[in-house]
């Protein structure tokens, strides 16, 4: 009763005990909402729609993903894109808000950590898969070989697949090792099989005072190492596009745009799994409505950032000096994509304003709906920089209005998304998603604290 | 694989493209003709026949997956759209050859690369097919194998295959082909010179396109050998490889030169010249 | 100071294993990704007929390019025509007998070429040029002939079918043309010139530019 | 005998090359002992492995007979050049021509003789095929033998007219669908030679009536090198002015400095107009021409041309300044001037200009005479072709071979032909494909490609000197025992006929040498035996016929132009036609459909749509505006003899009331590469004929057009992705300068 | 010599955090402060004040691993692209600076990174076999435990203590 009028306002309940807190997250390991396995069954089933696909594309060739020589990347890059964007939020929750000392990312840092490591192995994926010869993909591998050839390390392509190994390890380093702690706790509690896994996980945790002290200094070195990490990945992305002399892209403006769209898509992906985790792992006294409402209100912050970023974007361009620029942008407003553009544009600058109402962000379907959408938005943004540019470039002869992705292409898109649902799940099947001994200090910390205030 | 070559390069820092005479020896070029073009579109068949292109097919080639290295593009002019009444325009457009070509940079595996005779050579075998050399391209040259064009979509059923060119490869699915100014002409033509202990003459070696043209409107050969007639021809019209702006352009004060290399303002330095298309306004 | 504290560190208990632990892995690791694979030669090759390349060019000391006569004027050294081998061998009563002389007249009688396996065969996308390497090594500097055949096909005077003893990979191709070669007189002084430099013109030897290996298009087709 | 040895010198190589090359790039194993590797059996020190070496031959695409040098290596032809030696191309190549190796390597080539049993053509081979052929043949009754063959030249058609003779009759039918007959007969009586030489790079206008000289026009190649002089400038010369009228624009039309879309039919109108105009401002030229013309062309005064022809005043205007102020001009007239009722009135009014003009024995000369008019180039006409039909319908003929023209295909659906045809007792059809004519047939004979064969060619348009090209094997042949020469086959019938005249030839190819070599004092002189002649003619390819004083013909040109016999009447057609649009046929690449099946071709975007692998139909922007047509709209064109659906191309190059219709495509029966594509506009064509010579009239038929509703996608290499993009959208691609601004005379 | 180790849970810090006070404050012969550890489900709020500062390497492996990674990806790009001079492009130098920058500055953080970890793994004594030392799953629960490793004699004495703050449980081992 009292802890429910509590549970309005506050972020956490703080006479939650420390074994309360254990026994509920480690359920989450055994036995979740009948949800769970719906969701699962579905990303994997889309998942093997898209593996299909993949299969057929990489026999046939990538003519089956109605691709053309004007339009030579298509959904892929688009999407790969989007993924890396993704990721983002992931280091912004553990990182950034762990360096400041906002104590409220503590129950879902965890899971925005995983989330930022299984999209970057999905956007990984869409490398491969948008390779002509994925089979020769060893290229550009940097390796002493027996052709005493090297990479081309001039080409960003090669800086993306850089960036992203060091952001990938070093993403999987910090969950890992934020995660030792818990690791322990599952040992000491599973039986069986889990026993082993966990024990060999936990190295050996024992909560020793040293154990503790080199692991608050380690884990924030790394903090602090990830998030410029983060920047320059997406900064490096963006100049996939910035370095390349097409109309369009060729702006300076691009990385920090390129990072805005990141952290949007990022935070709002988070939204969306802190609602499908609440519910299937029964998490309603962790992932409460006061973090799901900073979390919101995050998103909307960034959302203006982006919309200042997408606007100066478009000024560079117009108040530029090159006319086919201009000229491709108007493409975009008028031209065969236009629904698509307008459409980014709504659901990306004006739709997040609905998230200033306190009813809006404390509504918990209202922001599923919302979340996603924003992601939609967030999506047909990167396909809008790709497609638009290459259909109307330079060379007036190639241009191409028609292109539109086969359903092969579609396939595999749909497909990475559940590529990614299913190791989500997978993930947090085997992982505590909320993080217990973090939970803990946040309990301790602020009774202390309220302890100190009283006193006082 | 020594210190010394890391050393050796180490002093390249500065460099920068196009040097002057960064080509003391050999510099393929081209000058193309657009009075004297006709658009018979012989040189696009040649092209096909000398470099082992496929034949995509009416489906293929409305998805924009046709494999012509050359291609002839039909423009009307915006004055009379509706009665033409100076005829069309015609331009050959191929690979560009630039000397500093927005493609080589992009490349990962480094497949696409500056040869020393000033070509922008592409290594098939190296190409992983990301495509990128293509999205960078202004003049959207390359062309890539969507397909396994030999054995599954069966380009060249028997006997055709007969026809083929053996000096250079039938290009497999996945990788990036473009114009390659004949290359396998080219190192023919070098191994016999070198044999023979001399530099290479002029006209002892064209391209496939320039051999066909009917109306001889594409030239090609040594820009660094001043006597070469593409030599003469780029001097006559005042255009200068490694300059990004031509005298023409400077100032009007030369309105009869015709000579002009497409998109100089974006700084590829092509390895192109065309010549203006001349129409007498009297008739 | 900093090394006090990681001895300091080490020295303390369950750290030198751990130590050692991670040490050993990080330098399994590394010894992987050095050895990539590298290319092997070949082994022995199953002929129609086990041409004994040793008496030929070992016992008789026949130069190469009597049979191989293409070499020295195509890109393909080719095998010699039919015609060659009879040539000789019409008049060569003594060995008429033996069985492979048999087999080699059988072809004759058929007017059939002899169908011999290619031993030295490079990827398809490679253009090695004979001639070229004949005309120099063999021509303009006049050194032993299966001296200079020997660089890529080792000493074939003491093999009876041809063996593939080099790995002819990019690499092994590369790992000779790097060599400055000083003994070459003016005019074919084989040093590859990397991007000629404004800065260093002098580098540029006349009528040697874009020779293999600097140029991609050299070897590649 | 030396024609087996030479063949074997191209035997192919080692065979599996091509599959290699076809792997590569990728998985090529590299493991020895993989590939196998073959040589010569017996060697020859020229021919080298991975060497080419470059044979001499004639390219036998079109009437222009280039001459060509093929790169054949390891025994394989890789690719035709032109032939430096020849003076028609000098050493240039058309795509046509280029394209002529897929003739040869074509998947769909025949390979074996098929015979007719019980309806059914089943395969057999030539042992039994000659002995039919040779049998029946020997039965025919006297005279009642026809045999319709392509235009021929060279001892071909020596050999054709005698086997025709030997069979006692006198029907050797030389067959052009896309015949220039009439401006043949219009030039032999107006200039005094059916094909003048033309010389235009020393003429400062050219003004042609619809003669696309570039693309299609009797001798393209050697045209289009003369144009490139004819437009460069020198200190002498300046730069040749263009001016092309036309209904419809051909590439020679696109590459005009003046276009002008006349409304058809009224070529000759306009001609006589401008004559008027020029007499009127210089009498003096009167004197070259007869007081006849002059009337005549009093006739024409500037108003009733300009209503007649529907070309504006100014341009008019223009283009007789044009021709009062420069000179010398020449003045072509073309099919598309020619192909109506009053076609040769047309063709006659438009070459009299160059009497006008004064441009006779300046830039249009007398050819040099031959002195073989048995081997003169026959070109065909499509008289021969009525003929034949004649023929085959009042039954006139036991046997009939046919050679090189597909008449079921070409011939207009009026004739009949594929009714008529099985009239014929015993047809035999000597073609590469099955096509549409072999299908009819009772012996369809498979004959060497153009590459595999022996021949003689004489051009019917020559350059500066007469030449003989010879044809020469470029490998051995493809299928050994599927395919044979025709002229091989023709000698078998001869021997059997006349076994005296012929039995000293072993095949086509000794009685080739033979003939030369007999003749050889007629040629430019070789020196060395007979031996060496022959050798050397096949290195060059080429044989310079020796022109006597008394066979050069400056001076059988006429001194004035002759009496003319002008007949306009519907030159202008009544209103309320029910038919209210022209049908102008365009001439393309593929001819009269017999290149239809080289996928280069059909790969390669038709210059002026850039549409590929398909038909259109050309809809003037105005009319189909009126008609409310879009690009791609399948459109059905109706004529009184037939009609067809056709994807709809909206095209400025056109004349209002004209609809444009490629010829070439739309085969039933010719292989995989052009079966089912696009439509065939020789079936609708009306029953029209020209009044004086009876060719058929090409550009007379009248059609009404008509949506059908479906729409289709169009396939181009232009941007039809994107909005149909027709220029060049701001950016400097193309640059124009005008002629007075350039500085052309300092370039050389 | 010290050959006996003592396990005491505790209820909480307040309890764990006076005994270990009042083991100072006994300061017992033969006990070596090194060898008090604390075990618990956090970490605790003032460690320092109750064991006094000890040391924490990691910061120094940082610094070394990026300062190798920076140094070594430079160098190993910087020759790779020297030695491989086939590859040159148009318009750019055959070492460009601004590319290898880029890669140089993920090389920094990847070394920075990895080293840390390394590092961390490394003084923490991880990974450890459980039984190389006395535990007890509470400590991962609600519990905090206090170990002291000493002679048998001392350690009675720290029993002693322990009991005295309403030790929960103590464990005792004889290490061999």
């Amino acid at each position: 009763m009292n802890s429910v009028t509590q549970a309005k306002d506050k972020d956490i309940r703080e006479d939650l005990s420390w074994s309360q807190i254990n026994r509920d997250v480690l359920a989450s390991l055994e036995r979740p909402r009948a949800t769970y396995w719906v969701l699962f069954a579905l990303a994997f089933a889309v998942f093997l729609v898209g593996l299909g696909c993949e299969a057929y594309q990489y026999d046939t060739g990538l003519g089956v993903s109605g691709m053309n020589n004007p339009d030579v990347w298509g959904l892929y890059i688009a999407t790969f894109i989007f993924w890396i964007g993704m990721s983002h939020s992931g280091t912004l929750l553990s990182a950034i808000l762990h360096i400041i000392h906002a104590d409220w990312r503590k129950p879902i840092y965890r899971f925005a950590e995983a989330m930022t490591t299984f999209s970057l192995m999905t956007a990984g994926l869409f490398v491969a898969v948008h390779l002509g010869r994925l089979w020769e993909i060893y290229y550009a591998l940097p390796y002493p070989n027996e052709r005493w050839t090297w990479p081309n390390f001039q080409s960003p392509l090669l800086w993306d697949a850089m960036a992203i190994f060091t952001y990938l390890s070093s993403s999987i380093l910090f969950l890992y090792v934020g995660a030792i702690p818990d690791f322990a706790i599952c040992r000491d509690y599973a039986t069986g099989w889990r026993k082993t896994f966990y024990g060999k996980l936990a190295l050996g945790w024992m909560g020793t005072d040293r154990q503790w002290r080199n692991f608050r200094v380690s884990y924030l070195v790394i903090a602090c190492f990830l998030i410029p990490l983060a920047v320059s990945v997406h900064s490096i992305v963006a100049s996939d596009f910035a370095m390349s002399q097409q109309p369009g892209w060729h702006i300076t403006s691009f990385p920090p745009y390129f990072v805005a769209g990141a952290l949007y898509s990022g935070c709002a992906a988070i939204i969306t799994l802190f609602i499908i985790l609440r519910h299937v792992f029964r998490f309603e006294e962790y992932m409460t409505l006061p973090i799901l409402d900073k979390t919101a209100r995050l998103t909307f912050a960034i959302a203006m950032v982006w919309t200042y970023l997408n606007c100066i974007e478009y000024a560079t361009v117009w108040y530029g000096d090159s006319e086919v620029a201009k000229e491709t942008l108007m493409q975009r407003a008028t031209g065969p994509y236009s629904v698509y553009w307008w459409a980014m544009n709504f659901l990306g600058s004006v739709l997040p304003f609905t998230l200033i109402f306190k009813k809006v962000r404390a509504n918990l379907s209202a922001m599923m709906v919302i979340s996603l959408l924003l992601n939609l938005g967030m999506w047909l943004e990167r396909w809008m920089i790709v497609t638009p540019t290459f259909s109307h470039g330079y060379y007036p002869w190639t241009w191409n209005h028609s292109f539109f992705p086969s359903l092969v292409q579609w396939g595999i898109v749909f497909g990475s998304f559940g590529w990614f649902g299913m190791l989500f799940m997978l993930f947090c099947k085997l992982v505590p998603s909320v993080s217990m001994y973090e939970v803990k200090e946040m309990v301790f910390h602020r009774k202390l604290a309220r302890l100190h205030a009283s006193q006082a | 694989m020594s210190l010394d070559a890391t050393l050796n390069d180490w002093t390249k820092l500065r460099q920068t493209h196009p040097l002057p005479g960064s080509h003391p020896d050999l510099k393929w070029a081209m000058a193309i003709d657009l009075d004297a073009c006709t658009g018979c579109n012989a040189c696009v068949v040649a092209c096909y026949a000398e470099n082992n292109l496929p034949v995509v097919g009416k489906e293929k080639f409305a998805a924009g997956q046709a494999m012509h290295w050359m291609r002839i593009e039909r423009y009307w002019n915006e004055a009379d759209e509706n009665a033409p009444e100076q005829g069309a325009q015609f331009l050959p457009m191929m690979c560009q050859q630039c000397e500093a070509a927005p493609c080589e940079t992009v490349c990962p595996v480094g497949a696409t690369n500056h040869t020393n005779d000033g070509l922008n050579s592409q290594v098939y075998n190296r190409c992983i097919g990301s495509r990128y050399c293509s999205a960078n391209c202004p003049y959207k040259v390359r062309y890539f194998n969507w397909y396994n064009y030999p054995e599954q979509v069966k380009a060249w059923p028997e006997p055709l295959p007969m026809q083929l060119n053996p000096d250079l490869t039938v290009r497999t699915k996945g990788v990036m082909e473009k114009c390659t100014f004949c290359v396998q002409r080219l190192t023919d033509a070098k191994n016999n010179a070198r044999t023979e202990g001399r530099p290479i003459r002029d006209g002892e070696v064209t391209t496939a396109c320039a051999q066909a043209c009917p109306t001889s409107a594409i030239t090609f050969g040594n820009l660094s050998d001043a006597h070469s007639q593409v030599a003469q021809k780029w001097r006559l019209q005042r255009v200068e490889l490694d300059k990004d702006k031509q005298l023409k352009d400077i100032d009007g004060s030369h309105p009869g030169l015709r000579g002009y290399r497409i998109f100089e303002d974006l700084r590829p330095y092509p390895s192109v010249m065309y010549l203006e298309r001349v129409r007498d306004t009297q008739a | 100071m900093m090394s006090h504290t990681i001895l300091g560190s080490l020295a303390r208990r369950g750290t030198v294993r751990a130590a050692r632990a991670w040490l050993l892995g990080v330098l399994g690791a590394l010894g992987l990704a050095l050895v990539s694979g590298w290319a092997w030669a070949g082994d022995k090759v199953e002929q129609p007929i086990e041409f004994p390349h040793d008496i030929h060019a070992g016992k008789m000391g026949i130069n190469c390019m009597y049979c191989h006569t293409y070499a020295r004027r195509s890109k393909v050294a080719g095998i010699p025509p039919l015609r060659k081998c009879m040539g000789c061998h019409e008049n060569i009563e003594s060995v008429k007998d033996k069985p492979r002389i048999k087999k080699l007249f059988e072809y004759w009688e058929k007017k059939e070429a002899i169908p011999f396996k290619k031993v030295h065969d490079l990827p398809d996308f490679v253009r090695f040029n004979h001639e070229r390497h004949i005309q120099r090594f063999y021509f303009q500097l006049g050194r032993p002939v299966q001296e200079v055949c020997g660089y890529c096909h080792g000493n074939v005077a003491g093999m009876t079918v041809a063996e593939k003893v080099e790995p002819l990979s990019m690499g092994w191709c590369i790992s000779c043309h790097q060599k400055d070669h000083p003994d070459a007189p003016a005019g074919t002084r084989v040093n590859f010139p990397r991007m000629s430099l404004a800065d260093s013109p002098a580098q540029e030897p006349k009528a040697e530019t874009s020779h293999g290996p600097n140029d991609c298009w050299q070897c590649h087709k | 005998m030396k024609n087996l040895q030479r063949r074997d010198f191209l035997r192919v190589l080692g065979w599996g090359g091509a599959s290699a090359s076809v792997a590569a790039c990728g998985f090529t194993s590299v493991d020895s002992g993989v590939e196998t590797v073959k040589s010569y059996v017996e060697p020859e020190d020229f021919n080298v492995p991975g060497v080419g070496i470059y044979y001499a031959s004639t390219c036998t695409q079109c009437e222009g007979l280039c001459g060509v040098v093929g790169r054949v290596r390891d025994g394989r032809i890789l690719k035709l050049e032109g032939n430096v030696a020849s003076t028609i191309n000098n050493g240039k190549l058309c795509g046509l021509g280029q394209a002529s190796v897929q003739h040869h390597y074509n998947p769909d080539r025949l390979r074996a003789p098929l015979l007719r049993k019980d309806g059914e053509l089943k395969p057999i081979t030539w042992a039994e095929a000659m002995p039919i052929l040779l049998d029946r043949t020997a039965a025919t009754r006297d005279g009642r033998f026809a045999f319709l063959t392509g235009p021929v030249s060279g001892h071909f058609k020596v050999l054709a007219g005698n086997t025709t003779e030997a069979l006692g009759s006198r029907q050797h039918l030389v067959y052009d669908p896309l015949s220039t007959r009439i401006n043949r007969v219009a030039a032999e009586q107006v200039l005094g030679s059916g094909a003048p030489r033309l010389l235009l790079e020393q003429a400062q206008v050219i003004v042609s009536f619809g003669a696309d000289f570039l693309d299609t026009w009797v001798s393209p190649v050697h045209f289009a090198g003369q144009y490139a002089r004819f437009r460069r400038a020198t200190e002498d010369k300046p730069r040749g002015t263009l001016v092309q009228i036309e209904p419809r624009m051909t590439l020679t039309g696109a590459n005009a400095d003046r276009w002008i879309a006349i409304r058809p039919g009224t070529e000759g109108v306009l001609a006589l107009g401008i004559a008027h105009a020029l007499l009127a401002a210089r009498p003096s030229a009167a004197g070259a021409v007869p007081p006849a013309l002059v009337t005549a062309a009093t006739a024409f005064d500037r108003s009733r041309v300009l209503t007649d022809t529907g070309v504006s005043a100014e341009a008019f205007d223009r283009l007789v300044k044009l021709l009062q102020d420069r000179s010398p001009a020449v003045v072509l007239s073309g099919p598309s001037a020619e192909g109506h009722v009053h076609g040769y009135s047309n063709a006659q009014a438009i070459l009299a200009l160059n009497w006008v003009l004064g441009s006779v024995g300046k830039t249009v000369v007398a050819p040099v005479k031959s002195p073989f008019p048995q081997i003169a180039a026959e070109s065909g006409d499509t008289a021969a072709l009525r003929q034949f039909a004649d023929g085959l319908a009042a039954g006139r003929f036991d046997t009939v071979f046919i050679h090189d023209v597909n008449p079921v295909y070409s011939a207009p659906a009026f004739l009949k032909i594929p009714e008529l045809l099985p009239k014929a007792g015993f047809k035999v059809v000597f073609a590469q494909y099955r096509d549409e004519t072999a299908n009819l047939a009772d012996l369809v004979l498979p004959v060497d490609s153009s590459l595999e064969d022996w021949g003689t060619h004489v051009a019917p348009y020559q350059g500066e000197n007469l030449e003989l090209t010879l044809q020469q094997p470029l490998m051995e042949r493809l299928y050994p025992d599927g395919t044979r020469s025709v002229g091989d086959v023709l000698l078998e019938v001869l021997k059997r006929q006349r076994p005296q005249e012929y039995k000293g030839f072993a095949d086509y190819y000794a009685y080739l040498r033979a003939a030369l070599v007999a003749n050889r004092a007629a040629f430019a002189p070789i020196d060395g035996d007979d031996e060496y002649f022959w050798t050397e003619a096949l290195s060059r390819g080429v044989l310079h016929v020796k022109a006597g004083a008394e066979a050069h013909g400056a001076e059988h040109a006429p001194a004035r132009l002759p009496a003319l016999e002008l007949d306009f009447a519907g030159a202008t057609t009544p209103a309320g036609d029910p038919y209210p649009f022209t049908l102008a046929p365009a001439v393309r690449a593929l001819r009269d459909g017999r290149h239809a099946n080289l996928p280069w071709l059909q790969e390669t975007p038709d210059s002026l749509t850039t549409i590929v692998w398909d038909s259109w139909a050309e809809v003037h922007p105005a009319t189909a505006k009126r008609l409310g047509i879009v690009d791609g709209d399948i459109l059905e064109i109706a004529s009184a003899s037939g009609s067809l659906k056709v994807q709809a191309y909206v095209f400025p190059g056109l004349h209002p009331d004209v609809i444009g219709l490629p010829l070439g495509q739309g085969h039933e029966s010719m292989g995989r590469y052009a079966n089912g594509i696009g439509v065939n506009p020789f079936r609708i064509l009306d029953p029209v004929f020209d009044r004086r010579t009876g060719e058929l009239a090409m550009y007379a038929t009248r059609v009404r057009v008509s949506k059908t509703g479906t729409r289709t996608n169009i396939v181009s290499d232009e941007g039809w992705k994107s909005g149909n993009l027709k220029t060049q959208a701001g950016r400097k691609l193309v640059a124009v300068l005008p002629a007075d601004k350039a500085k052309l005379s300092e370039e050389v | 010599m010290n050959n006996k180790r003592i396990l005491g849970l505790f209820n909480d810090f307040d309890q764990a955090s006076a005994a270990i006070r009042e083991l100072r404050g006994a300061d017992l012969p033969h006990l070596d402060w090194n060898e008090v550890t604390i075990k618990s489900p956090i970490e605790h709020p003032d460690v320092e004040s109750l064991l006094g500062v000890r040391s924490i390497p990691i910061r120094k492996y940082t610094l070394l691993g990026a300062l190798l990674g920076g140094g070594l990806g430079f160098l190993g790009i910087a020759t790779a692209q020297g030695n491989f001079f086939q590859q040159l492009k148009g318009g750019k130098p055959i070492i460009p600076f601004p590319p290898d920058f880029v890669l140089t500055y993920e090389m920094f953080i990847l070394g920075g990174v990895y080293i840390t970890v390394l590092g961390f793994l490394i003084s923490a004594g991880l990974p450890t076999r459980m039984k190389s030392d006395l535990y007890n799953v509470a400590v991962s629960g609600d519990q905090i435990g206090v170990m002291v490793k000493s002679n048998a004699h001392c350690v009675d004495a720290v029993r002693g203590i322990f009991e005295r703050h309403h030790v929960l449980s103590i464990q005792e081992e004889v290490v061999k």
